[in-house]
């Protein structure tokens, strides 16, 4: 029984959603509609960003890789397997600020080893070492809410990258990070991901950061029942440099052909959500 | 004296109450030690409670009325008295000052709002006889429960009642006051004569047969402190009274304390035996506003036993 | 879950209550006597029986009348007096830190040996209780809409202010809103709480109400008369906490919910 | 506010208090009787003599031992009872919706009926007083821990659960420190309640206590006694908040304060 | 007395921090002086934009400027007159969520009007009016938590913008939203101030959206002890339009030369962060 499970898995793409749709009920009986027929296969290796306008429905999507939200048709599968309950294979950073108020930064580092059984002192230890990776082992010890909007987010995502998941699902990580930092923990992601190839569901609203990152760069189309409009491979060589690639003349070709998708998508999102209902 | 159970508890339904005046004595006096006895004296909030806990196993004896041990004949349990501490309910009816014109007779209390201690309490069944007994309809007044404390007191004098039954200090406290006229007064023996046309039984030493029959020398220990204490009280002046129980009792109003103990004095029982009259005015009081009674077999002699109380008197 | 299967699970839960305390009470295990004694606890069947009979005869419903006004206006004072004061103090900290002592030794005076004062003022007739189970209510709405109204989002607050808001509109803007959901936790204890506290009241001195039938059917050892009167009460605080509930949905619309995370199926 | 104005204002308060009390009872109004009858109302300086006389002849601190363990015991196990029932309630919807009316119903039942039924499964010694504070408390704590676990940010709830947390972590990293200040408010509250049940429960039957001391001046119509037993509780409930007040700082430093959007001096 | 305050008005700048400190307490006793000898001027039409590593301080300033915070040395101006309490001039929108949850968007934007004495009917209906500008007239009815991260963005913008403040405290409104939607705002944006010049304080972590909306841009150095290192006047001619100015070639002039500042900061910020402690 183990053996082919073991070739199932290598097989399959870490993520595949098949025919979702996925609605919301509104209070008051109506229902929204955010995405539909979203086929999207994200392989174990594999680094996909998603980008589309604002409102599409991208988190939307990661919620139901991360199994937060049950697909209203379709499925997602894991690694061939159909998704049921959470996906405990995969770190979630929210778009949203999600640490926990009550801990500290280095407690709300350390405390995501606990459910791998990691004794306390070492998780401190790691915990310490992943907060001066995101550029704060000086504010170990602050609560939350004594952080910035970026430090908070820095902090998130040594929460999730010390548990080293197999599956990254990142939702505008680096939003509220200066241009800089955002090259720096762009970069430390993507050593990491080259050290042991994890899959990763990328969303940005930074179309260079998504291109410079990804090895795919999925286009939502504006909603209500966004689907996936363009999906473009990059096939810029790695490792890459983050700041450098930019300057690379097939980094602009791809950028081109995807700002022309895109463009198009944002404007039709802003024209609707202008309209009477949705 | 070996007694089978030398230390005992004790329930009673407000113990300050004059009411069950011999068992502080007792205490005070020490006639419990005397015989033998360590005894915890629990103090509840009224005498259905302190029963109830005889009943549940948590008190070996209580002082409440006599009534109850018919009433628990009644109910299938076998509890009896072993002394009468008093021969008199104590019991007064009274009405407001401003209503004596109106109100002579307990017939007049007709759409009258009388206070009780509680609704279906020794005091409740008091006024419902004497309404009875003077042709009146008890279902025609409304009774109201006011308790036995400072909250009749009020009642009475906020207006908010027209006539109480109710004990002392109440009575004492509301007749020094002048608020209020009486009607019937069981302290004495006149007044209960006049009422019952025999004494009444009212508070009693009871127990679990099963604990006589299981600890006959602690239950003669029990008997014969209460009769030093009745036959302590029998000769004692007012002032030695008042000088035996905690300070604490006479702390509100040592003026108010003396006047109740000197009403009361006559009610406390000389023999500590219940006299076979009263065991039946007493019976008849009760099954003529209780069906559920009315309908049981009472057998009398089995609430009272006499054979302790006999051998203290025999011992003294 | 469906509306149905929940409504019979709580029928089944409530049956076998029932079940248990038949076989408790009514049941003689080997002694001959069942293992409650019928003395403390009746059974199931004699207290329908007797509630039934006395819904009947319609004496019941007068005293639940009178129980039920002293229980409405108690919890509506005691509410009103606690969300009152609760806004008032989490507002002005100051008061709240000066008379923060003197509230908690209030909360601890018991409030039976209150009766009687409260008896001599407000009479014996329905305030007094209402005034017993506004003491209970007043504390218990009161501390918990204090800490609600404390528990706001310090953002949204700030938020808020810089809208311009002044006091009034801050209180009905934000302060109220996000302290509703401390505000039921505290109404659904507090309706329980109104409840005791009219009955209490009655209990220790009233002509009528359902304390006073309760009292009357203890002094007499009628333990059947004892339970039928706390089944009615029971009974009767689910109906009134339904209400409760119904506005607090109402006014709770906007919460995320538990299927916040669930996409309509 | 400095600590020692904050003292001083409240002490102010304190005095103010008791100098009303004192022109209501102790100054004679026109009719040459004080204002609040003496038969009902004592006045301040009898009660804190009588206090202090208690105080020294010892007797007193004996019945407050007594009380004391108690209401500990009764804040302790209701505390507890009701912070993992709702925990568990809250975890466990079903279990929740299910047993919903009967709690509420459970909630309502008259502590002081139930007295003799606890004297009975309890005995008469400090249990039965235990039992009957445990019952305010623990509807108390049940109702807001209840609350407090469901009104979990969403957001940080679901972060922690990608975090592979089981629910015995979610529990205590999660539950626990988001429940925390919704307990602490309804810990409060129990304080009280603790005691007014020990008191109670001395209060219907016991030996000892102060409830016990209360209800003896009350049969004898010493209002000293009474006011005296009161205040006596007042002072020790606020003895017992403070505890709680230096626990609840310690559990929930994490939080903004008041002092969050303003810059040290 | 009238006229010498008016004089003074029209004279001073709309927002003056003079000689600002802000050190916070830390729990545990330390403390953590976030800015310091902070002077900065914005003139009663002027739009000033903000950049600087991430924690150095810039949310700090706006919450100086709206006299949510009290300086622990120096203070605050506003049109001259020392501010103590609320800048009751200024509208803020926040870095983080700050929608009242309980309210529909419509309901979150028509209440900022109710302080003015707006009647309702009026209200909602300029409500209304301000969801279509910003893209959103067909989510009126949602509760925030109904709504994507962007649409919770703009219906903040939306409410702080009805009300039609003279001065305007912006901490990154445009992060969550794409590019395109970006412009769309930004444009939004520059049309009302255009209308009737107001003061902006604009902080962002994209440079060249700073550059495109803005008079002044102003660097603040890495924290702890942030201080403006850097006030660059961008004289690009007005009225702009975002997307094309970016083409300017006095655009990447005045790019290139902050970058340069901003660079070096950032990189300090990262090493500080990473330091044993601040
Ligand atoms: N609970 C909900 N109920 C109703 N509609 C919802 C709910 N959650 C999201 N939506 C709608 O679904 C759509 C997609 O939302 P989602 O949060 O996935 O957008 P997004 O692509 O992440 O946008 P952004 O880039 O702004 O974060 C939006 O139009 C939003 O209004
Ligand atoms: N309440 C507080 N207690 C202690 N330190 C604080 C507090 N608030 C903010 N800080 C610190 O002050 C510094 C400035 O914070 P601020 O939020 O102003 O940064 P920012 O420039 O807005 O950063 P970002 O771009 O990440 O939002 C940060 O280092 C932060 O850790
Ligand atoms: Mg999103
Ligand atoms: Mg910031």
């Amino acid at each position: 029984m183990h053996a082919p499970a073991q070739v199932k898995e290598a097989d399959s793409p870490a993520v595949r959603l098949s025919q979702v749709a996925i609605t919301f009920a509104l209070k008051g009986g109506g229902t929204y509609q955010a995405v539909r027929d979203i086929d999207l296969a994200v392989g174990a290796s594999e680094f996909v960003a998603i980008v589309g306008p604002t409102g599409c429905g991208k988190s939307t999507l990661l919620n139901a890789a991360a199994g937060l939200l049950k697909p209203s048709a379709g499925g997602a599968d894991i690694f061939g397997e159909r998704l049921s309950g959470l996906n405990a294979r995969a770190g979630y950073l929210f778009q949203q600020d999600a640490l926990m108020p009550w801990k500290t930064a280095i407690d709300n580092v350390a405390v995501a080893l606990e459910p791998k059984g990691v004794p306390r002192a070492e998780a401190l230890a790691r915990g310490r070492e992943w907060l001066g990776r995101v550029g704060l082992a000086a504010f170990a010890d602050r609560y939350p809410h004594m952080l910035s909007g970026g430090q908070r987010k820095r902090v998130a995502l040594a929460q999730m990258l010390i548990r080293n998941p197999q599956i990254l699902l990142m939702d505008e990580p680096f939003g509220p990070l200066d241009a800089q930092t955002r090259q720096i923990m762009g970069n430390l992601l993507l050593d990491l991901w080259a050290q042991d190839r994890k899959a990763v569901m990328f969303v940005t609203h930074d179309l260079e950061e998504a291109i410079a990152l990804a090895d795919r760069v999925v286009v939502m189309s504006a909603g209500p029942a966004a689907r996936i409009v363009g999906d473009y491979p990059v096939s810029l060589p790695r490792p890459r440099d983050i700041a450098e690639i930019r300057l690379d003349p097939a980094f602009h070709a791809i950028h081109k052909a995807i700002w022309a998708t895109l463009r198009v998508e944002v404007q039709k999102a802003y024209a609707q959500g202008e309209g009477a209902n949705a | 004296a070996d007694v089978e159970k030398p230390k005992l508890t004790l329930g009673v339904g407000g113990k300050p109450l004059l009411y069950y005046l011999p068992l502080t004595i007792a205490e005070r006096k020490g006639f419990f030690k005397e015989e033998g006895l360590e005894v915890e004296i629990n103090d509840f909030g009224g005498g259905a409670k302190s029963l109830q806990a005889l009943v549940g196993g948590s008190v070996d004896v209580v002082t409440g009325a006599y009534e109850h041990t018919i009433r628990m004949q009644a109910k299938g349990q076998d509890i009896r008295a072993v002394i009468e501490l008093g021969r008199f309910p104590g019991i007064v009816l009274a009405v407001k000052k401003e209503k004596a014109d109106a109100i002579k007779s307990p017939a007049d209390l007709k759409g009258a709002k009388v206070g009780v201690t509680a609704p279906g309490s020794s005091t409740n069944f008091f006024v419902n006889y004497l309404i009875a007994k003077a042709g009146g309809n008890p279902k025609d007044a409304a009774y109201i429960g006011v308790g036995g404390g400072a909250g009749a007191v009020a009642a009475m004098k906020k207006g908010e009642i027209e006539a109480i039954s109710n004990l002392d200090p109440v009575i004492s406290k509301l007749e020094a006051d002048g608020d209020i006229v009486v009607i019937a007064d069981s302290r004495t023996e006149k007044g209960t004569k006049e009422i019952f046309g025999g004494s009444n039984p009212a508070a009693v030493v009871y127990l679990k047969q099963d604990f006589i029959e299981a600890n006959p020398k602690t239950v003669q220990a029990i008997v014969n402190a209460f009769h030093k204490s009745l036959k302590w009280l029998e000769t004692a002046s007012t002032d030695d009274i008042v000088a035996t129980v905690p300070e604490a009792y006479y702390l509100g109003d040592r003026a108010l304390y003396e006047r109740a103990v000197e009403a009361s004095r006559e009610t406390y029982s000389r023999t500590g035996i219940i006299p076979e009259d009263g065991m039946k005015s007493a019976l008849g009081m009760l099954t003529q506003f209780d069906e559920e009674l009315a309908k049981a077999n009472v057998d009398l002699s089995k609430t009272f036993t006499d054979t302790f109380v006999k051998k203290a008197a025999g011992g003294s | 879950m469906r509306r149905t299967t929940l409504l019979a699970m709580q029928v089944g839960v409530g049956l076998a209550f029932l079940l248990v305390w038949h076989l408790l009470t009514a049941v003689p295990v080997s002694g001959g006597k069942p293992l409650f004694d019928p003395f403390f606890f009746s059974t199931p069947l004699d207290v329908l029986a007797r509630t039934w009979k006395d819904l009947v005869s319609g004496e019941l419903w007068y005293h639940l009348g009178i129980t039920l006004t002293e229980t409405v206006l108690a919890f509506t004072f005691g509410a009103i007096g606690g969300i009152a004061f609760g806004f008032l103090f989490a507002r002005r900290e100051i008061l709240a830190s000066v008379f923060d002592p003197y509230i908690k030794a209030a909360n601890a005076l018991p409030r039976v040996v209150l009766a009687p004062i409260f008896a001599l003022w407000f009479g014996l007739g329905i305030w007094s209780k209402v005034a017993l189970g506004f003491t209970l209510v007043f504390f218990i709405v009161f501390f918990n809409v204090y800490q609600g109204v404390r528990e706001v989002s310090p953002v949204v607050l700030a938020n808020a202010r810089m809208l311009g808001m002044n006091e009034r509109q801050l209180l009905r803007h934000v302060y109220w809103p996000a302290a509703l959901t401390w505000m039921f936790s505290s109404l659904h204890t507090s309706v329980g709480f109104a409840l005791v506290g009219a009955v209490v009241g009655e209990y220790l001195g009233s002509s009528a109400g359902l304390g006073y039938k309760i009292h009357e059917a203890e002094s007499v050892f009628d333990v059947t008369g004892v339970f039928s009167g706390m089944l009615v009460l029971a009974v009767f605080v689910i109906v009134i906490d339904t209400f409760v509930t119904a506005i607090e949905k109402r006014l709770t619309v906007w919460q995320p919910g538990t299927g916040a995370a669930t996409a309509q199926g």
